[in-house]
This record gives C-alpha cells, structure tokens and sequence, in this order.
C-alpha cells in the first residue's frame, strides 16, 4: 500500500463516493415517491421511461437541465444564486459524518466507511443540516415575490422551532451513549444489546417528528404547500436552480433517515444480536443492514405524505411548543434521572 | 414604522380556487382583513346568448353553467320552462329525471370532496373521490353517451328511457361508492389535522347565514333545515322518502359533514326512484317548434351547490325575451369574506374548498 | 308542477298589510298560490322590503331580476322593470316585489335590508346600467371598470361591438 | 364518548394509525389506470363521439341536403347547399362545410336529420394542429379512423 495509493487514491475515492452515494439515493427518492403515492392512489405511477419508470429521475434531471433558467426582474441576482447551493452544500456535507458501517481490513489497510468521524459528529451534522434554513430565507426573500416571501418565513419559523425538540432527543441518546460520536453511538448500542429506539421510544417518536418538519415534509409541508403558496419558497426558481432546491429536499430526508437509523435503530447493526439462533444474519454485511433500515424511513416518509392532510401554521407551532418540546424535555430528564440512579 | 397591510393576489390562476376566480387579499402577516372577490373571467355572457337561442337550443348551454353538475341545470331551466309553458310530464320522465339529478348530486359531491381535501393536503382523497365519481359518469355516458357536459334533460321529459340492464348496474354503483366513501371518512372524518384545520373555522350563524342569502349544504351545516326538495317539492320528489342531513355550528367541518351524509341520502333516494320505476312513455307529446304565450314563470330546485332558480319571460315567439338564472354558487361566494377575517391565510382555501362554489355558474 | 292551488292566508293578510301601509304606492297586488306579486312606485321600495322582512318574516333574499321592456312596454310604459324576489323560511312563501325605473333613474339600494342584494345589484348595473342609491360598492362585477355600454340591454348588439381590438 | 376513551385514543394515535392502514390497503389494490394508447377503454354505444356522415348499403350518401340539422343547430356550424341532379328523385350536398371548433355535441342535428346521414361515431380523438383542420368540407365529412386523423394532425408523426 504505497502512500501514493494510501493518502491520494483511497481519499479521492471516498469522497466521490461521498457525492455519489446521496445523488443515487435521491434518484431513488425520486422514483420511490411517485411511485408510492401512486400506488397508494389508486393509479401505477411512471412505469414508461425505463423499466417501471426507474429512469424517471434521470429524465426529470435532463428535462431541467435544460430547462430555461429565470431570474425574476427584480430579483436579488447574487442572494437569488447562492441560496440553491447553500442548500445543496449542507446536505452534502453532512453526508460526510454519516458512517455506514464497520471499517473493512483491505490486507494492512483499514478502509473507514465515512470521510471524517469526530467526536461531536451527532453535533455538525444537526449543524450542517441547519444551514439550509439560509439557503431557503434567502431564496425565499430574494425572489421579490409575496409567495416565497411566506413560505420562507413559514419554514424559518417551522425549522427553528423542531430544532429544539430534536436538540433534547438527541441529548438523550448521548446521554444514553455517552458520547457524541456517531460510531461509538452505533458501538455503544452493540455492546449494550439493545438499540436506543426501544430503549427510548419516546425520544425516537419526537426526534422522527421534528425530522419530519425539518425537512418541511408533509404534514409539515407549510413552507411550500402547494394549495396555498403555489410552490413557496421555490415558486420562481427554475430549471437547475429548482432541480438543487427539489434535490436537497429528497437529500435532507436520507440524511435525516440516516441520522433516525443511527441514533435509534443500531445503524449497521443486525437485528436481533443477542439470539443465538439468528446469528447467521450476521453474515450479510452491516452497509446492506444500513440501507434497509433507511428504506424503511424513507418509504415511512411517502406514506405519511399519501395519508395525511396539512397542518396550518398556527396549529404546527401550537404543536411543537405545547406538546413536543414539554415531552423531550420530560424524557430528557427521566433518562437524565436513570443514568444518575444507575 | 407605519402599518402597511400586504395586498396579496390569490388567482384568477391558482391551484385552490376551483376555476378562474380572483381574491384580492387584504394580508396582515398571514392573518386575513380583508378579501374582495374578482369575477368574470369565465364571463361568457351566457344570458345574453340565451336571448337570441330558441327554448330548445338554450338546454346545451345550461350544461356549461355548472359544469360539475350539467344535469342539475338542465332540470332547473327545463322546469321553469314547463312550468311557463303548462307542459305535463309523464311521471316516468319524472322518475328518471330524479334518477339522474340525485346521480349528478353524487358525482358533484364526491368531486368536491376530492378539491376540498386535496386544498387542504390530504392529496389521496382527490383520487378516491374521483374515482368513485369515474363509476357514476360510465353511467351517463352509458345512458346518453356524454360524460361531463351530458344535456340529458329536455324540456318535456328525458332524452333515453332506462333500459334493465342500465338499472342494474346503477344499482351495483350504487354499492360501490358507500365502501369508497368509508376509506374517505376514515382518513378524514376523526383525522385530529383535519379537525384542527376545519373545526371551528369559517363558522357562519343560522340568522347571518340567512342574511347573507346562504343556500344548498353551507346553509344546513348552519342547522337550518331548507331544502327544495323538501319545502317546495318538484318532479315527484316528494313519493321519496330521505332526510335532510343538518350541521350545528355552521363551520368547514359541518359543511363537509353534511356533504358526505347527503350522499348517503342520495343513494337512498335513487334506490326508491328505481324501485318504483312507473311504466309509461320517457316524453311529453312536443310540438315540433315550442312557442310560449307571454307570461313569467320563477322556479328552483336544490342544485348540489344550493338553490338554483331560473326566471323565463316568454314574448309568444319560439326564443325567451329573457332568461335569468339564480345561481347558488354566486350568492354563497359573497359570505366568503365575512367568514374568512381573522382567520389565516391557510383557512381561506379550506373555507373556499367548503363553499363549493363552480365559476362557470358564478360568471355565467 | 303547477303552484299549489290554495291561496295562502297570511299573504293576503300581508298583501293588506302593504297596501293599508303604503297608501298609494302600491300599483297591483295579488296572491297566487304560494306566491304575492306586488307592483309599487319607486321611491316606496325600500321601506316596502324593510316592512316586509321585519314584520312579515320575508328573511331570505332570493334573487334580482331585471326586465329591458324595450321591445313589450310593460303597463307603465317605464324602460326597466326590477324585481325582488323574497322567500319566507320556514313558510316556503314567496314575494315578488316589482318596480318600473327609466332610463337614468336611480334606486333605491335594498342592501341596508338584505345583505346578499349587494352583487345582485352590482350586476344590475354592470348589465343594465340601473343606479342603487345607498349601495356601499356600486361597481361592474363580471365586466372590466372601463368597458362601456351594458350587454344584457336589448339594443346592445349580440355580436358585440366591433372595437377595433 | 367519554373523556379518557378519547383521550386514550387521541394518546395512542389511533386515527393517525386507522388513516396509514387505510392508504396501506389500498396500495395493494387493483389500479384503475388505462394505458392508453396501448389499452383503449372503449367508448358506450350511445357515445357523442365525431359526428360524421354516412352512407347507405350500397356507398350512396344518405344525406339530401334538407337543412334540417342547419335550422337545428344552435352554434350554427353548418353551410350547407344542395343540388337537385337532372332526373335524380333526390337532393345530394355539393357543400356541406361543418366546423368542429363551434360544434357543442349537442345532437339536435342528429335527431332531427330524416335520413339519419349525420350521426355521432365513436372517435373522440378529434385534436387537430390548427383551426384550417377542424373545418370539414364534404368528402372529409365521410373520414373516419386512421384517414380522418391524417386529416386532422397529419403533421405530427403518430408513436405507431
């Protein structure tokens, strides 16, 4: 393993790898919705371009890439540009931290299934994942149309707020684990034989709550319903800009997925360790454990956006701040309690 | 900082306003002060063309009123015109005609419960409704051959008779659509986003509902018990027996509540016209060309949106000296601001969706 | 479905009621069916409405219709005749209050009275040109605010106007 | 329903859960969706498709320019003229322009034609490229299925 290969090759590697592995899964995403909510409705959804559809994303990503790129007329060019990108960054980077599995012994050389692993990974990955809030205010704001406008004022609101509740939830799990890196979170769960899900259900069902509404999801889906704000906060956004901002959004929901299967389902775990009888699951590598669990997450997301109606604002807010906060923190300190008495 | 409300502009293109209506929104940061309604962008100057239209050619054009309900207005004109020109209709003609206007009502009625649940997110709905409502246009295209704008009434009786085999299979749709709409009411009916959204908003009282000329649903979702059908009984309606289902507070979710029990009843009502099917001819005796003796005649009937009344002055020729048409969707459209200030932005469409109102009948 | 024979008793005691309280104002009056028809002057419309839904019950205001007598002059020879058309819930009565106005003439507006007569009259005038005095918005409602002429005018042209556009 | 009923119910997300169990049902039910052009859903027999006129057993146009459906027909598409040929008992069309563009299906002139020459087939496929196509002269009124729609858009190239 020459230094050339170590050093340059193997890093290079990874990081496309890094680019290409969200790109795929929003491709997937992409297929994955419509063909969910078809199916759900009564009706099959794209089955032309390519087998059962499967090309649909790539013809929907030529189509606006060749799309005519507008900029309203009185638009804020330099903020209407970069907000798109920022967007885009921050799910990209934060993909980064995301381990998928154990590191692989290739002869002397251990591979690491993630760029970077520090020990507040938990932390710059809820960072990242908040810097897309600028990217859409300032979409939103530089449009110079009232229609953005609320929609990015409605999801400036609506991000902060589920901040806080997946702040708590998060605590607990490094409490739980004590430690914020996500490997050893994914170890910790390993060693202790149970995975934090079950262990705290009710941090899970919060912290799935406001993952839901960051990624401004249905029923969270305020900042650009479609009944109401035409499109929000990418209404005049066209062509590649609008692919960015339509990417970013399946993006943000595997990243959150990830972040959900990580904390509280044992990442690349498989199920069921402790029983003997089930130890040949062991055999199927954890990458493969890893992407099935996110499957589930991802089509969880699907469903719920077929199923249920859209909250309005005023009762979204109510939501979180009367209920959600309350509950994390009740569960912050129920946990906060064991871990002192244990 | 001075004050400066957003004037906001919702329409004549956008995705919730069930055609080409435009609402100048007078916006305090989402919350609503005021909203003044533009009309005529579908203004096709419907009453103007009627005038230089015999009796007989002006049925076609009652269909493109409310598009969503064609039937209906052709029963409404062709009654009025009945009634100014002393033509008996054999009671067969009559059965079938309820037939057709209670299918109609189901067919406008699970439309708009696809447009209003799809306003406020629950996007399945709009499929469901639709689907259900595929089943029942089969059978108007099965029936006369059209789908949508369908002119399946004449003045004098109906334009098909009701063969067996048609009766049969308006019977097993009319299996069909109570399992669909229970999938409906499960999503919605207990859903706690839906009754956020909808409880308690819009809310109208019984006497300012009155005031503002309220008719059809919105009006019973205020607890008042007025329907056509019932106070002022037209083409045999009163040989059914169905009741008027009735709301308590007046607010988007009674509207929506009454709605969906009137299917019900609907249902009920097309099963006893086609039980007591009489025999007879499906037509009066017509002259070849209809001319009226002058005279006035005003006559409504309980349209799915509300009470749709027409009013024919005949001057003896073979072509009315004038027509005027009351539309139920018109009148209701201008309570909407009175319902809608203090709420939110958000509530303006649901409360809109729970109007029910169709553009091609405001702008006539 | 003719109107059912019987002759109401509360709308001739109405219909006494109107011509004892408006003297000479009402022109013709009678009851047929479920139905008053009743002809009054001009200027005594909108007491005429007051009277009739505070003290006769008449609640909902049904609909407005206006005739251009251009071609069949009606017996008073005016140009326009309005109708008001009320309904008695939970009665199912109804009352057809019909005045003549000229060309020019202005009404009085029945809005202080019934609410929902407000786009009713809007589209009078936008389509006849009739004037409600007292109306809080008397705009066009289905044409553009520049368009001149009222359509629904028997010598308005169906074809339109050839304007040149 | 009593108040702990209810709040049990609200606690433990039975409406949230009753409504995913509805979508999930009907995710493995039958699918309504026609795959059109390939499936083709075909048309009631009364349909109101294309009116078109016809002929008679042995090819002769049934249609004797009476004027009947012209009289009849409310937005009035027709101009027709006839000719009465020397020693023929009948009239025959030598003009009979029809525009689509203004036709509204309504069928006064189906029901009023005599010899019932103009009736309503069932082709529905009636776009055309321009407003020329949409006016049919009198041999284009006898079109029908691959011919008329040459006719109509015969421009496009057809995914056959």
């Amino acid at each position: 393993m020459t230094p050339f290969v170590a050093d340059l090759l193997i890093p290079v590697g990874k990081i496309i790898a890094v680019i290409l592995y969200p790109m795929i899964m929003v491709m997937v995403m992409i297929w994955l919705e419509r063909r969910v909510v078809a199916l759900m409705q009564g009706r099959l959804g794209p089955n032309r371009v390519g087998f059962q559809g499967v090309l649909q994303p790539v013809a929907d990503a030529a189509k606006l890439f060749f799309k005519e790129d507008i900029i309203p007329r009185q638009a804020d060019k330099r903020l209407f540009n970069i907000s798109p990108i920022l967007v885009m960054f921050s799910s990209l980077l934060a993909f980064c931290f995301i381990p998928l599995g154990e590191p692989l012994r290739v002869g002397t050389y251990t591979l690491t299934l993630w760029i970077a692993d520090s020990p507040v990974g938990l932390l710059i990955v809820l960072g990242l994942s908040a810097i897309s809030v600028f990217g859409v205010i300032f979409g939103g704001w530089a449009s110079n149309s009232k229609y953005p406008l609320m929609g990015a004022l409605r999801s400036v609101v609506q991000v902060l707020s589920y901040e806080i509740p997946a702040g708590l939830t998060v605590l607990t799990v490094a409490f739980a684990a004590r430690s914020m890196d996500l490997v050893e979170i994914v170890r910790r769960q390993e060693s202790s034989g149970i995975w934090y899900g079950f262990l705290m259900p009710v941090s899970f069902v919060v912290f799935w709550i406001s993952a839901v509404a960051e990624t401004n999801r249905a029923p969270f889906d305020l900042p650009e319903a479609e009944s109401e704000l035409v499109a929000g906060y990418h209404t005049e956004y066209s062509g590649m800009k609008f692919a960015y901002f339509y990417m970013a959004e399946y993006a943000h929901m595997v990243l959150a997925s990830s972040l959900v299967v990580l904390l509280f389902f044992g990442g690349w775990l498989p199920p069921f360790q402790g029983v003997k009888a089930l130890a040949f699951l062991h055999a199927v590598p954890g990458f493969v454990w890893y992407l099935i669990k996110i499957m589930f997450f991802l089509y969880l997301y699907v469903w719920i956006r077929a199923t249920f109606p859209r909250y309005r604002f005023d009762s979204l807010i109510r939501l979180v701040w009367k209920w959600l906060i309350p509950l994390a923190l009740a569960n912050f300190l129920a946990v906060a309690l064991v871990r002192f008495l244990r | 900082m001075a004050f400066k409300e957003i004037e906001l502009n919702m329409g004549p293109q956008h995705p919730s306003t069930h055609g080409v209506l435009r609402l100048k929104l007078a916006v305090d940061n989402e919350v609503v002060l005021g909203i003044e309604p533009v009309l005529g962008y579908l203004h096709r100057g419907m009453e103007k063309l009627w005038e230089s239209l015999t009796y007989v050619q002006v049925v076609p054009l009652t269909d493109r009123l409310d598009y969503l309900a064609s039937l209906s207005n052709n029963l409404g004109y062709v009654l009025t015109v009945e009634r100014l020109a002393g033509i008996e209709i054999p009671r067969r003609a009559q059965y079938i005609r309820v037939v057709l206007a209670e299918l109609q009502r189901l067919a406008s009625h699970l439309a708009w419960a696809g447009f209003m649940a799809n306003d406020i997110g629950a996007m399945s709905v709009l499929l469901y409704g639709f689907e259900a409502r595929e089943e029942i246009l089969d059978i108007f295209e099965e029936y006369c051959g059209a789908r949508l704008t369908i002119h399946g009434i004449r003045i004098g009786g109906v334009i098909h008779d009701i063969d067996t085999g048609l009766v049969s299979r308006i019977r097993t749709v009319l299996t069909n659509i109570p399992k669909r709409l229970a999938d409906i009411r499960t999503l919605l009916d207990e859903n706690r986003i839906w009754k956020q959204r909808t409880v308690g908003v819009g809310r109208i009282a019984a006497a300012e509902a009155i005031d503002y000329g309220l008719t059809g649903p919105p009006l019973r979702a205020c607890g008042v018990a007025w329907d056509m059908r019932k106070d002022i009984p037209y083409s045999s309606y009163g040989d059914f027996d169905f009741d008027v289902p009735l709301g308590r507070n007046g607010d988007v979710y009674d509207r929506y509540a009454v709605r969906l029990e009137e299917i019900g009843q609907s249902i009920r009502i097309v099963g006893q016209a086609l039980d007591g099917l009489p025999e007879g001819p499906f037509m009066a005796k017509m002259p070849r060309v209809l001319k009226i003796a002058p005279g006035e005649a005003f006559h409504t009937i309980e349209a799915p949106k509300g009470v749709l009344g027409f009013t024919i002055r005949s001057n003896g020729t073979d072509k009315p000296e004038r027509v005027k048409m009351k539309s139920p969707s018109f009148i209701n459209l201008q309570s909407l601001e009175h319902m809608c200030k203090g709420n939110l932005f958000s509530d303006v469409v649901g409360i809109l969706g729970s109007l029910d109102i169709v553009l091609g009948e405001i702008d006539k | 479905m003719p109107a059912d024979p019987a002759d109401r008793p509360e709308l001739r005691q109405t219909l006494e009621a109107l011509t004892a309280r408006f003297a000479g104002a009402v022109l013709a009056g009678a009851v047929e069916g479920r139905e008053l028809a009743v002809r009054l002057t001009k200027d005594v419309l909108a007491p005429a409405l007051r009277f009739l839904k505070d003290e006769r019950g008449f609640n909902a205001f049904e609909d407005l219709v206006v005739f251009d007598n251009l071609q069949a002059p009606a017996g008073g020879g005016a140009r326009f005749t309005v109708l008001y058309r009320l309904y008695l819930f939970p009665g199912a009565l109804r009352a057809r209050v019909s005045v003549d106005v000229d060309e020019g003439e202005a009404l009085d507006s029945a809005v202080p009275v019934y609410r929902s007569a407000d786009w009713a009259e809007r589209e009078a005038f936008d389509m006849f040109g009739i004037r409600f005095d007292g109306h809080p918005g008397l705009r066009r409602i289905y044409l553009p605010d520049e368009f001149e002429g009222h359509p629904l005018r028997k010598d308005f042209p169906l074809a339109g106007r050839d304007r040149g556009l | 329903m009593s108040g702990l009923r209810r709040f049990l119910r609200s606690f433990f997300l039975v409406d949230i859960l009753r409504g995913l169990a509805v979508t999930l049902r009907l995710y493995f039910s039958r699918k309504v969706t026609v795959q059109y052009p390939e499936e083709v859903k075909e048309p009631a027999r009364r349909f109101r498709g294309l009116p078109r006129l016809y002929r008679d057993g042995n090819g002769e146009p049934l249609c004797i320019a009476c004027k009947l459906c012209q009289k009849a027909c409310g937005t009035n598409c027709f101009d027709i003229e006839g000719k009465r040929e020397a020693g023929a008992k009948l009239m025959r069309p030598v003009k009979f322009d029809w525009r689509l563009d203004r036709c509204s299906f309504c069928g006064f002139c189906v029901e009023v034609c005599p010899t019932s020459a103009i009736r309503f087939s069932p082709e529905f496929r009636m776009t055309g490229v321009g407003r020329e196509p949409l006016l049919f002269h009198l041999d284009e009124m006898y079109l029908a299925g691959d011919e008329l729609q040459e006719r109509l858009c015969g421009g496009c190239r057809r995914a056959r």
